[in-house]
């Protein structure tokens, strides 16, 4: 079986920020991502907006540069401000080209 | 007298709920409603505040409402005016969370209007039936005008972003949808849909104030770290713009429920479409602050002694 | 007279709400109801028409059943043909697609069904009660018919596990699981069940044409990529079959009501049982056609001005 | 006579629901309801069923209820170590597997509580009104004497965490809240939710019992492994602890109604609460026997069979 | 720790193949799998049955092998016909005879 | 961009053991977690909960330490008694001290 190495990029984020955030990973490349609801904990356990509904957790695979370009944004934009955690895991897919 | 009203307000199913639920909780009794009826409950309670008052905008004339409409108007860039200057002078915050805190005061809490409407209703009070468009308008006002004290502090993105958030968020969208279809269908071709929008409604209330009152409970353990000039100002706010939402409503001409309601309106604080425009606009003012304030002490307050008082003195100057 | 009646099917509260939603949704105001809620009114909508047309048929004998049966078989062969061939013929589809687009047209849509039947209530004609059992048969029928006429392009297994998805599925299993309730337990001792079954059903059906006013709007932007024709078609057939329906019902003896209903069936298009068992069946044609079809040009065809003239041709023939 | 108690038993909506939603099941039909539905509608009857106690409880003095409270406790005692016995002697399952059954049958089933409630009132027999506060105390009480009986087998930890499961977990704090919010507000000032809360208890109780029956099903097709002792003893102890029950309700000074329904809980398995608590508690004990019998065999078995016993019993009795 | 490496696969795919997708991924040899929904965009930004509610997102734990053939009947009966996106993450489990 | 290696634990299990859960991973030092849920099959087939909710599934981002020390306490506590599967994926973030 053929296949290519590409990245999985993890999010968790508040609600509130979903569109802006699909933007800013569309922008850095993203072909595509899914989205999905989590409820947890962290170290902030920032939890200040609930009352918007629960966390959204997006993921969206992707080449190594358009995941560094995500990781980036995230840093700039996303860490300090919101109550967001994410990370990378390496991954194997079939049509490279839709990644 | 005044002790009878407080009673005559508390003892409804909505208020003892919320009271319960709240007290429940504390005691770790796990009454949380599940997940998927809190937005029901709330799509559900917009629709009908809405189409109630779309029936009776539509028995309305102009004449009748230019004046309550100016009124809120006025209320909406005078309520967070002053909320942002007793943030600023007695509580010391700064330009930012000052005006995050401005814009849940200046904008409205659509379930203590609710609780207001139920509570008149209960107790034989007329008011306008159109006073949900007030309640309309009164949302967006308070939040713009809070944000624009903040222009330099925010992005314009974000300012775009946040405003586009209230003015087309479902809160609104819903209570304007519900007008809208109110309006041009009529009270009496509604009629078929009454069982549902209209005899549901309070017991509706009641099963969104036991949700409520885990909510609140659970943003009053966050009181303490949140200092007790914040308690104060929830609680003083609430008095100062509801006393004067009440001369601005007798000034309109308004009957003794509708003054009641324009009171209310002034004195409640939005802690679902102000927060969420706010975590957009302005991200750097802390949610432990605005929401802690709004949902943990004005919000509990207005349910139980804001509406005695709201009414009280709708009472005394009409 | 005929633009009273319009009016009169237009401005009830369902027809407005779908109005209402649609455009603003074109306005980008979010007015999605919460997820939770869509299956919930679709079962409620589906158990509520079962029960009631279960309770008429405890009522009925079989000599007032079989005539409107037949009819009802007859159209289910008869409408999904006609499709196939226009869309054959004059927008010169391939076998395939004109066949996807036959099982739509040949099926019905239940939500058109309950406007039909709440319209007939208010404005004061009877019908038939037992019509919903034809709306279960011709639910499957039309779209049966419809895959035979693709036997060779899809796999024997596609075929299997898609009749199964439509005989077995949500819809037809919650209209017969409440027509068998409705006939066995018999109107007398559903009564205490008919605050919620019975009352909520307009308002019901009100807040489900939001929703679907929000889903038919964003099928409305796909419209310029489907084509001309297919908007065409997707207004000449309800208009054809419609009136099929209407001559079969009369020939079958139905009152007027009963008739309009015959009508509504035949030119009602399915985009929830239809799409589910084509996408299965007939993978490769193309869900941009079908659904934007059905679901983005006639079902709001229907509500708005279908509805009307299917009532008009009943009124005509009988 | 007991014939027609029987068909005058069976022949309610709720019950003709579960019975046709049980066949449809296994037909293999598909109307599972929406996955919110469940959480939602036992809220909304256990809520329902509380301030209906409340309301009851308010107009009560406690010499009304410490008979039949005591009843109660009583019963919470006995039915665990009869069913305890059983299951040891006639099943000879071992200790842990025993007394993880004797919870379920020691405790009850709302459900099963509410249908004979809504079967009393459609036949017209007067019961206590506080019954409702008779149920939260025998779910009580029957776990934590059942999971007594294993001290030795489970450890402290899961001891404490399982009954605070219990004591603290959704049912009893939704039937707690229920029964103060009635209790406190009263029967004048809850008339408004009564639209709610009341007209639609009957139709929410059908619907609820749709998913019951799909449940049901499921379970079903397990008990040819749990084998036939198993299905006996199912059947044969609400048997012996409704009858138990009735004469402990007759010893207590109570109506007709209330001893059917102190039958009916002390003769009901429960499926929500004991469960949870169980496999927290005696995390080794086999689900596939306890959930089995209460839920495949003792559930519908009372439902259909058991409650018009229990009916007969009390009107024998009294 | 004593840990196996196996192969996480996460398929994201429309509702209405739910049932054919399991009966597949079981004939490649899946003891076990986890469904749970998602909603997203990707390159075809096939919506169209959104009615039938959201995709699906299966994720299953298998041997490189069952992998391999879970990846080719996708290849051979899902990526052309459905919207669906597929991806393979090398993991570590215990008890390995269970995946 | 800076990125750290970290595990990504997922654990499927049965709803009444959420609480026990989030205890036991935190106790082995996790610092945050996402919980959504699932429905699925496995060995057992073991669905005996269902009335209490669907299973859950929790993911934990954390140290290969606390990895290995949330797969003991699964062995030890839950693997046996209800019915769970886990896997360890190896994953980068950046911030590590935040996990
Ligand atoms: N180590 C972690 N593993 C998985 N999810 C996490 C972790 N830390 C935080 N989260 C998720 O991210 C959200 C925000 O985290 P925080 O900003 O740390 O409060 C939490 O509510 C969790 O849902
Ligand atoms: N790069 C991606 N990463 C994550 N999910 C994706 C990606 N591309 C597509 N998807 C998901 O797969 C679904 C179908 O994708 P597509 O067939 O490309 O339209 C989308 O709706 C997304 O939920
Ligand atoms: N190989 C697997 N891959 C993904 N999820 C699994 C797998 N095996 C089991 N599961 C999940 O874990 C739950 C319990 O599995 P089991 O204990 O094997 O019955 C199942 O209901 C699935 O949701
Ligand atoms: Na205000
Ligand atoms: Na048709
Ligand atoms: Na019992």
């Amino acid at each position: 079986m053929n296949t290519t190495h590409r990245q999985l990029v993890t999010i968790i984020s508040e609600s509130v920020v979903e569109q802006k955030l699909i933007d800013d990973i569309k922008k850095c490349g993203a072909k595509g991502y899914s989205i999905s609801h989590v409820r947890g904990e962290g170290v902030t356990g920032n939890r200040s907006l609930e009352l918007n509904g629960p966390s959204i957790r997006l993921e969206t695979v992707v080449t190594d540069k358009v995941a560094d370009a995500i990781m980036s944004v995230l840093a700039e934009k996303y860490f300090e401000t919101y109550a967001t955690v994410a990370w990378i895991t390496p991954t194997q897919v079939m049509r490279p080209n839709r990644f | 007298m005044i002790a009878a009203s407080i009673a005559d307000s508390l003892l409804t199913a909505p208020v003892i709920a919320f009271i319960i639920a709240l007290v429940a909780t504390m005691l770790k009794f796990e009454i949380r409603l599940p997940e998927s009826l809190y937005p029901v409950l709330s799509t559900f309670l917009l629709l009908a505040i809405g189409m109630k008052g779309g029936k009776a905008l539509a028995a309305s004339s102009l004449s009748d409402i230019w004046k309550p409409l100016l009124a809120a108007l006025v209320l909406g860039i005078a309520t967070p005016l002053i909320a942002y200057t007793l943030f600023r002078v007695i509580n010391r915050l700064d330009v930012v969370n000052s005006a995050a805190l401005a814009a849940h005061y200046g904008s409205v809490s659509a379930v203590t209007f609710t609780v207001v409407i139920a509570t008149l209703e209960t107790r034989g009070i007329e008011y306008e039936g159109f006073v949900a468009g007030l309640l309309t308008v009164l949302e967006i006002v308070g939040i713009v005008v809070a944000l624009f004290l903040t222009r330099g502090a925010s992005s314009d993105t974000n300012w775009k972003s946040a405003l586009g958030e209230v003015v087309r968020g479902r809160s609104i969208a819903l209570l304007v949808t519900g007008l809208a279809i109110g309006a041009i269908v009529g009270a009496e071709r509604m009629a078929p849909t009454d069982p549902l929008f209209k005899d549901l409604f309070a017991g509706a209330l009641t099963l969104f104030l036991i949700e409520m009152g885990v909510i609140a409970a659970e943003r009053l353990r966050d009181i303490k770290s949140a200092g007790y000039k914040l308690v104060l100002l929830g609680i003083l706010i609430p008095l100062i713009n509801g006393f004067l939402g009440a001369l601005i409503g007798v000034a309109a001409g308004m009957s003794t429920g509708g003054v009641a309601v324009m009171a209310t309106l002034a004195g409640s604080a939005s802690y679902i479409a102000a927060p969420a425009a706010v975590r957009i606009a302005l991200p750097q003012a802390s949610p432990g602050l605005y929401v802690t304030a709004s949902l943990g002490v004005t919000f509990p307050f207005n349910l139980t002694l804001g509406i005695p008082y709201y009414i009280a003195i709708a009472q005394a100057l009409t």
